[in-house]
């Protein structure tokens, strides 16, 4: 989604030639930081956050690398967590066979969503999701397996590949935090690649794209279904964090929601999406025991990012001369 | 010579952080056709959009018939009597060649007729109903400028009106600016049609990065023809 | 006319092209055939249909009726990128470029393809610096060496048509459509372009829709005029521009 | 009792009706959306919230100012359009010029917080509303409130003048136009922030009207426009997006499709609209009435 | 003996959607109430009640209190409106060996399959419905039923379990049909149960939609025209929601009535000054379960929740709400349930007297028997 008429802030702070290392060492730093946090934190708000974060970070790099504004992503998040709660409750499965069905089915879900979806686009993209996504909410309405307003509860989080056992509030972290990691690197790894670049040049201009001899719908359902079964992963992990499969996640308030944490951190950043997500999700864990509804700040919060800070908290801090002498940029 | 109906002093402008012109003077008697020539790129589109007002980053003065034009809204530029036919013509596609035609409110009388712009434009005529963008390019262009000169603007700001035109449409609309010279219209034209500008233009101005560097009435033209060679490869 | 003359040269042609827009006729019964090493020019008056010509021949629209055959295949019902794969490639009336890349980066997009490097994405970025030096050699190529690491929305109108062709010709197309590449450039410009044609025509064939007739007369080794959708003439230069019926319907009396 | 398809011809018809009935609202609702989006390009997600509005608006008359129904008909649109005015001059405005998913999201947001206001102050739960007319008209296959057949009338009204003034009038030409190049519109002379404002209003404006109807029969509350503006979004993609024709056909027509499925299918009927969607998609993907985009 | 020097109940009920005077706020009322009338303390550790609002969604719920377990040293969870968050509370406090004490709830399950050694149900359950209501009208002659279904764990309960008894007193049911949590148009809904020709429209629902239930088959003519509408769960809190013109004559099940008795009216008085409302028999019901809990901590002399759940299964419960109301192993309190009709606006000769007392329904025939629940813990 670049912004049509904001002209890119001019690259005239080169990065500093130590740059580089600096960002390791923040990352770094950053790094060990989630290692030891659970020490401090309660680890499930921690595995909350890291959740969000992956889902966050997969449908960025719907939005932020291809231009397309997925209005649906709840159905692959929350999809993908019934898949896996059903898989791993009902059927017994072990938790890491249980996240790859859940995987498959949201990449599944992906691929016929994005079939449909990609025939149009920019905000006839975002609607054709949003309306999909909602057949797929009545479809888990009405669906006998994910009993419907109940849930799935109680889901089992066993013991991963037969040894570690993930009730243990540690050994669950440590495991969502791979997970989040191994997430992370993969779509790293996908926008910075060759096939990315198509992708940025599609958002460009599609019908040059085409002219050059690029199947431009393959590149854009090929993205479309990397980022389905990459919130399908986020999903997976929620329910067996949360031990809980439910509706709330294939709202479209949740479709809105992802889209809230990617903006406010920064659309087209790597780390945008995963700091929106860490601000939505303690500002909602700090209100869920006030009066005051959350409904209210996460609106004003949107109004305030898309009329003031549209390249997002992350993305601004890129666009300041610091930012740029340590040599980030953003995508977008 | 009379008072200048439109006069630029030192007009700069900016797009965004790139600043584009660095001082721009221009001035324009009623009834007149100035011609601005210059190469790619030289600002030349720019000083139509920052006097019309559309470029809104922009320090200098700008007076049209007397009146200062910096200060007014983009919709009262056009009441005060300019017309603007952009470079990328701008034709709308969800209304039909006939709505496009109609479409620009009148500001003043004296304005040509409908029956007189389809007598001009027959290709208009013929495909009248049909949505304006399914046009060829040079319809387009004919179709951007037949629908200024029903408003009875009293000047009109052309930015290069022959662009992607056949030899007989650039005839037919060098006849159309005869016409409108005529009947007293003026003209600020931009092109890079160096023989067509020789045929209707009064004046002539060069452009280079941002800055008129030359101006001469076209009787001089022969004699500085090769500074034109040299300055615009013709 | 010339398409009898049929030989294997041929390398993309069209019989009895048509297409219809909501009852209007804008190409009708076009037959054509562009040749290996020669460019071909397709000129007639504003609205003769010679966008859609392009337009159909691309892809980019479903013809109404007629056969169009890229070397040797028949191409009626194929897709555009497929088309392009093929070896068609073309280029906009109004100028594409990828704004926000470089101008490198806009060349790179166009090698990838034929390299192979376009679905790869598992590798990092940096196996399409192999592309540098192709890259830069067209860039240098096209004058636009001083904007390579510009971006292409920072470029003038005329540089940006110049830069679409690099991209173009970085495909190193068998069949090369352009769609009045010269539009928009200053006189310096327009005889480089001019030039690059030329050259590049030595071992592709190139269809040209052009307004300068100056250029159509140099460079143009066939011409064929459109009018309302049909073909009113064809030939050289100088056979096509003494027609009468070209004269009154397109270049006027003092062309 | 006489049978179509199995079921009784008396529920096909009871269950005809009250799906034109819903369909009314779906046709005032996708009406205003098409609106705002066809002259905008806005996909105005607050719509669910003005549609809230207006219901609200139409309580707390009657609450505090013991204004009546009828009159609220009138007096609660022109406040919601006001405040719809007021959004689009002072927030709105400034996103025309971005990518249109801005506009998208902003008025998600709108949304958001103007629901999680009402929810704060009203609660969850719905308020109840009085039927301004009471009684019934038995039809012989269901007994009609006269209410709800009011409904019908008064939202088929609404859209035909609307269609009219916006189809037929130059204002139409200049509120298309300005869609595509406002800037350009504006150099011709045309007021078009005015314009734009009063667009953005009289869209919103609808969906107070809609509000209004609804509140009699659906209950006052702060959530009834986040439920049902999804499938209006769904109705609006159907129709083509920005056709008000398609808008208004296909809001009726929904209405009665959904109503039919309730007959003979009414685990799907929740799904129907959104399966028509996806069907009209892959046929004809710029919606029934949309031109090719 | 008290962990970490305190003890904390919390009430988790909906306090902003349908179920909110159904229970809401006024239960967290009842629940405080109750604390200040033991004394505000239990073997000398002060007493707290925390509160919060699920808003009907069992995720919601399960992380609140999986939250109050983990860092706010809750000690036991009550009220807990709605089948499918009691259901999902109770199953995650059985893994973190906490107490649940259901009083908004109605499904059987919470004490039939799905039974767990910390939970208990308290006020009524929807085989006391059905017994009490259901029975009532198959007496009266409605024998064919069609039911209008809430979508989730209570409304299936209920209507299964209503069907089931109807159908055991001869009736018949000719069909149901589910709707959404929190509908407002009922009008399709009402027209099927209509052209169904069944005596009786069953309301398998609650709160707020049982409410606009109500009224819109007043509006479609549909009780004019014959049909019988049965409240399966209505108290008095809805009742006091539609007004009794709208409410006159429909019969209803509940455990407790204020006006009943003496001890019944005195709390409802008291209940009254504080809340504005007259309790109906989930805050009644709350007001009950958290006194037993705090006397049988008292009793086991700790809050241990294996001692403190063993001495409320073991001790009988007396006081306002129930007499002589039995525990069963399944987590189940036995009491009696009374059979009301809602008197016409006529024949109120106070604020909140609302009911007519048909029947008492001895609490052995209203709730099964732990035996027959199906629950694995009455082996
Ligand atoms: N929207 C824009 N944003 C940033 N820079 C721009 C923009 N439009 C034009 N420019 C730059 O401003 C300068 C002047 O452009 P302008 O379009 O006025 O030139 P021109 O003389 O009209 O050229 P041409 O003959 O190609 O139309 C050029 O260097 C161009 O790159
Ligand atoms: N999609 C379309 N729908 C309807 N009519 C169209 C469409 N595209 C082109 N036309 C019409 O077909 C005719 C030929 O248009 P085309 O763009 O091919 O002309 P052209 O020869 O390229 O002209 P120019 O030199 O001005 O670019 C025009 O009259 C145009 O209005
Ligand atoms: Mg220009
Ligand atoms: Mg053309």
């Amino acid at each position: 989604m670049a912004g049509k008429s904001e002209t890119a802030a001019p690259d005239h702070v080169a990065a500093h030639p130590r740059a580089g290392q600096v960002r390791l060492v923040l990352i770094g730093v950053a790094l060990a930081g989630l290692l030891v946090a659970p020490m401090f934190l309660y680890p499930i708000f921690l595995m909350k956050l890291l959740a969000f974060a992956l889902f966050a970070s997969a449908f960025n790099l719907l939005l932020g690398y291809t231009g397309l504004l997925s209005f649906g992503h709840a159905a692959f998040f929350g999809g993908a967590a019934y898949f896996t709660a059903h898989a791993v409750k009902v059927w017994g499965w072990p938790p890491e066979l249980g996240l790859l069905l859940g995987v498959a089915g949201a990449a599944a879900l992906g691929l016929v969503m994005g079939a449909i979806a990609i025939r149009r686009q920019g905000i006839y993209f975002a609607m054709i999701t949003l309306a999909l996504s909602q057949m797929f909410f009545f479809f888990c309405l009405q669906a006998p397996f994910t009993h419907g307003e109940d849930g799935i509860q109680s889901v089992p989080r066993g013991h991963l590949f037969g040894l570690i056992d993930l009730n243990r509030p540690m050994n669950m972290y440590y495991f969502v935090l791979a997970v989040f990691l191994v997430g992370l690197l993969i779509i790293r790894r996908f926008v910075n690649s060759p096939f990315g670049m198509i992708l940025k040049s599609i958002r460009e201009n599609e019908s040059r794209a085409i002219s050059l001899g690029y199947s431009v719908q393959r590149y854009k359902l090929g993205a479309f279904v990397m980022s389905a079964a990459l919130a399908g992963l986020a999903g997976g992990v929620k329910a067996l964090i949360f031990q809980f499969a439910t509706l709330t996640d294939v709202t479209w308030q949740m479709s809105g929601e992802v889209i809230l944490m990617t903006l406010l951190g920064g659309i087209g950043t790597l780390l945008g999406p995963i700091v929106g997500a860490g601000l939505v999700v303690s500002l909602q864990n700090y209100l869920a025991t006030s009066d005051f509804p959350v409904t209210i700040i996460t609106g004003v919060v949107f109004m305030v990012c898309v009329l003031l800070f549209r390249r997002g908290l992350v993305g601004e801090f890129f666009a300041t001369r610091l930012g740029r002498k340590l040599g980030f940029r953003s995508e977008s | 010579m009379s008072a200048p109906l439109l006069k630029v002093e030192n007009l700069q402008a900016w797009y965004g952080e790139s600043h584009v012109l660095h001082g721009v003077d221009l001035t324009v008697t009623e009834g007149e056709m100035i011609c601005i020539l210059g190469r790619n790129g030289m600002g030349k589109t720019t000083t139509l959009r920052s006097i019309m007002g559309i470029l809104r980053k922009r320090t200098g003065r700008i007076e049209f018939a007397g009146r200062d034009m910096m200060a007014l809204p983009l919709h009262q530029t056009a009441r005060a009597g300019l017309g603007f036919v952009p470079e990328e013509r701008g034709i709308f596609a969800s209304l039909s060649v006939e709505e496009n035609l109609m479409l620009p409110p009148k500001v003043a009388p004296g304005g040509m007729s409908v029956e007189e712009i389809y007598a001009l434009f027959p290709n208009l005529h013929e495909r009248r109903a049909s949505p304006g963008t399914k046009l060829s390019g040079g319809e387009q262009q004919m179709l951007a400028m037949a629908r200024i000169l029903r408003t009875g603007a009293r000047c009109l700001l052309l930015d290069e009106p022959t662009e992607g035109l056949a030899p007989v449409i650039i005839q037919a609309i060098g006849a159309v600016l005869q016409k409108l010279k005529s009947r007293g219209m003026t003209v600020v034209l931009v092109e890079q049609n160096f023989r067509f500008a020789a045929k209707v233009a009064d004046r002539f101005y060069l452009m280079d990065h941002g800055r008129m560097t030359a101006e001469f009435p076209v009787a001089e033209l022969t004699a500085r023809m090769d500074m034109l060679h040299r300055e615009l490869g013709v | 006319m010339p398409a009898m003359q049929a030989e294997p040269r041929v390398v993309l042609s069209a019989r009895g092209l048509g297409k219809d827009f909501a009852g209007f006729t804008a190409v009708n019964n076009v037959d054509l055939d562009v040749e290996h090493a020669r460019i071909h020019a397709l000129i007639g008056p504003n609205g003769a249909g010679k966008t859609t010509v392009f337009n159909l021949l691309t892809k980019f629209l479903q013809p109404t009726r007629g056969r169009i055959t890229l070397l040797g295949t028949d191409i009626t019902r194929t897709r555009p990128d497929k088309v392009a794969r093929m070896g068609l490639v073309r280029s906009f009336q109004i100028s594409a470029v990828f704004p926000n890349l470089t101008v490198r980066e806009n060349v790179k997009v166009a090698l990838q393809r034929p390299n192979g490097l376009s679905t790869q994405f598992w590798l990092p970025l940096s196996a399409l610096d192999r592309l540098d030096a192709r890259a830069d050699q067209l860039i240098e190529q096209l004058g636009l060496a001083q904007y390579r690491d510009h971006r292409a929305a920072d470029l003038s109108y005329g540089r940006k048509r110049v830069l679409e062709i690099a991209t173009t010709l970085a495909l190193d197309p068998e069949v090369l459509l352009l769609d009045e590449p010269m539009a928009g450039m200053g006189q310096e410009d327009v005889a480089m372009v001019a030039g690059i044609i030329r050259d590049v025509a030595t071992e592709r064939a190139v269809l040209m829709v052009e307004h300068n007739l100056s250029v159509v007369a140099n460079i143009c080794h066939h011409v064929t005029v459109l009018q309302r959708g049909e073909i009113i003439a064809a030939g050289d230069y100088a056979t096509v521009s003494a027609d009468p019926r070209v004269r009154s319907a397109y270049m006027g009396t003092d062309a | 009792m006489t049978m179509i398809f199995g079921i009784p011809v008396q529920a096909l018809m009871g269950q005809l009706l009250l799906g034109l009935i819903n369909g009314s609202f779906y046709a005032l609702l996708s009406l205003g959306l098409a609106i705002i989006f066809g002259l905008l390009r806005v996909i105005n997600f607050a719509h669910g919230a003005q549609y809230m509005l207006g219901a609200f608006v139409t309580l707390l008359l009657l609450n505090h100012g013991g204004i009546s129904f009828w009159f609220a008909l009138v007096l609660a649109p022109l406040i919601v359009g006001l405040v719809g005015a007021v959004i689009e001059r002072t927030m709105l405005s400034r996103l025309y010029k971005l990518d249109h998913l801005y506009g998208l999201l902003f008025t998600f947001g709108l949304a958001l917080a103007i629901e999680g206001t009402f929810r704060y102050l009203y609660g969850a739960s719905g308020m109840p509303y009085p039927q301004p007319v009471q009684g019934g008209v038995n039809l012989g296959f269901m007994f009609l409130p006269k209410y709800r057949g009011a409904v019908v009338i008064i939202s088929l009204a609404a859209c035909i003048g609307v269609w009219f003034m916006i189809e037929k009038t130059k204002l139409g030409a200049y509120l298309r136009a300005a869609t595509e190049n406002p800037t350009l519109v504006q150099s011709f002379g045309v007021n078009v922030p005015l314009l734009l404002t009063l667009t953005y209003a009289l869209g919103a404006g609808l969906a107070g009207f809609a509000g209004v109807l609804a509140a009699p029969i659906y209950q006052v509350s702060p959530l009834m426009g986040s439920n049902l503006i999804i499938i209006v979004f769904a109705v609006v993609v159907v129709g083509g997006m920005g056709s008000i024709l398609g808008a208004i056909v296909t809001g009726y027509m929904l209405g009665v499709v959904e109503g039919l499925t309730k007959v003979f299918y009414p685990e799907a009927s929740n799904i129907v609209i959104f399966v028509i969607m996806a069907i009209v998609l892959i046929l004809r993907p710029a919606g029934l009435f949309g031109k090719d985009a | 003996e008290i962990s970490d020097g305190n003890v904390r109940i919390g009430i988790l009920n909906d306090q902003s959607g349908v179920y909110a005077d159904f229970g809401g706020k006024y239960s967290y009322e009842a629940a405080k109430m109750a604390v200040e009338d033991f004394g505000g303390k239990v073997l000398d550790a002060p007493v707290e009640v925390v509160t919060a609002d699920h808003q009907n969604k069992p995720d919601i719920a399960s992380n609140i209190a999986r939250q109050w377990y983990d860092t706010e040293q809750v000690d036991a969870i009550m009220e807990l409106t709605t089948s499918s968050v009691g259901l999902a509370v109770q199953a995650l406090s059985q893994e973190k060996k906490k107490i649940t004490v259901n009083t908004g709830a109605a499904t059987t399950e919470l004490t039939g399959a799905q039974c767990t050694p910390y939970g208990f149900h308290w006020a009524y359950d929807t085989h006391a419905l059905a017994v009490g209501t259901g029975g009532a009208l198959v007496k009266e002659g409605g024998d064919s039923w069609f039911f209008l279904t809430a979508d989730y764990a209570f409304g299936y309960s209920l209507e299964e379990q209503t069907g089931n008894f109807v159908k055991s007193q001869g009736g018949t049911v000719a069909g149901a049909v589910r709707h959404p949590l929190a509908t407002t148009d009922y009008s399709s809904f009402l027209l099927q149960a209509q052209s169904s020709g069944a005596k009786v429209i069953g309301l398998a629902n609650a709160g707020m939609d049982t409410q606009n239930a109500i009224k819109q088959a007043a509006e479609f003519g549909i009780t004019a025209g014959g049909q019988r509408l049965a409240a399966l769960l209505f108290t008095l809190a809805e009742v006091h929601g539609i007004g009794l013109e709208a409410a006159q004559g429909l019969t209803l099940t509940e455990s407790f009535y204020w006006n009943r008795d003496d001890a019944s009216r005195e709390f409802g008085k008291r209940f009254m000054e504080r809340t504005g409302v007259m309790p109906n028999m989930v805050h009644a019901g709350t007001y009950s379960a958290v006194t037993q809990y705090l006397k049988a901590i008292e009793a086991a002399g700790t809050d241990e929740t294996e001692a403190v759940a063993a001495k409320m299964h073991e001790m009988p419960v007396d006081d306002i709400f129930a007499q002589g109301g039995k525990v069963g192993a399944n987590g189940r309190l036995i009491k009696d349930v009374y059979l009301m009709e809602v008197k016409a606006p006529g024949d109120v000769a106070e604020d909140w007297d609302y009911y007519n007392v048909l029947a008492t329904i001895p609490g052995d025939q209203a709730f099964l028997a732990p035996a027959e629940s199906g629950c694995p813990l009455v082996q």
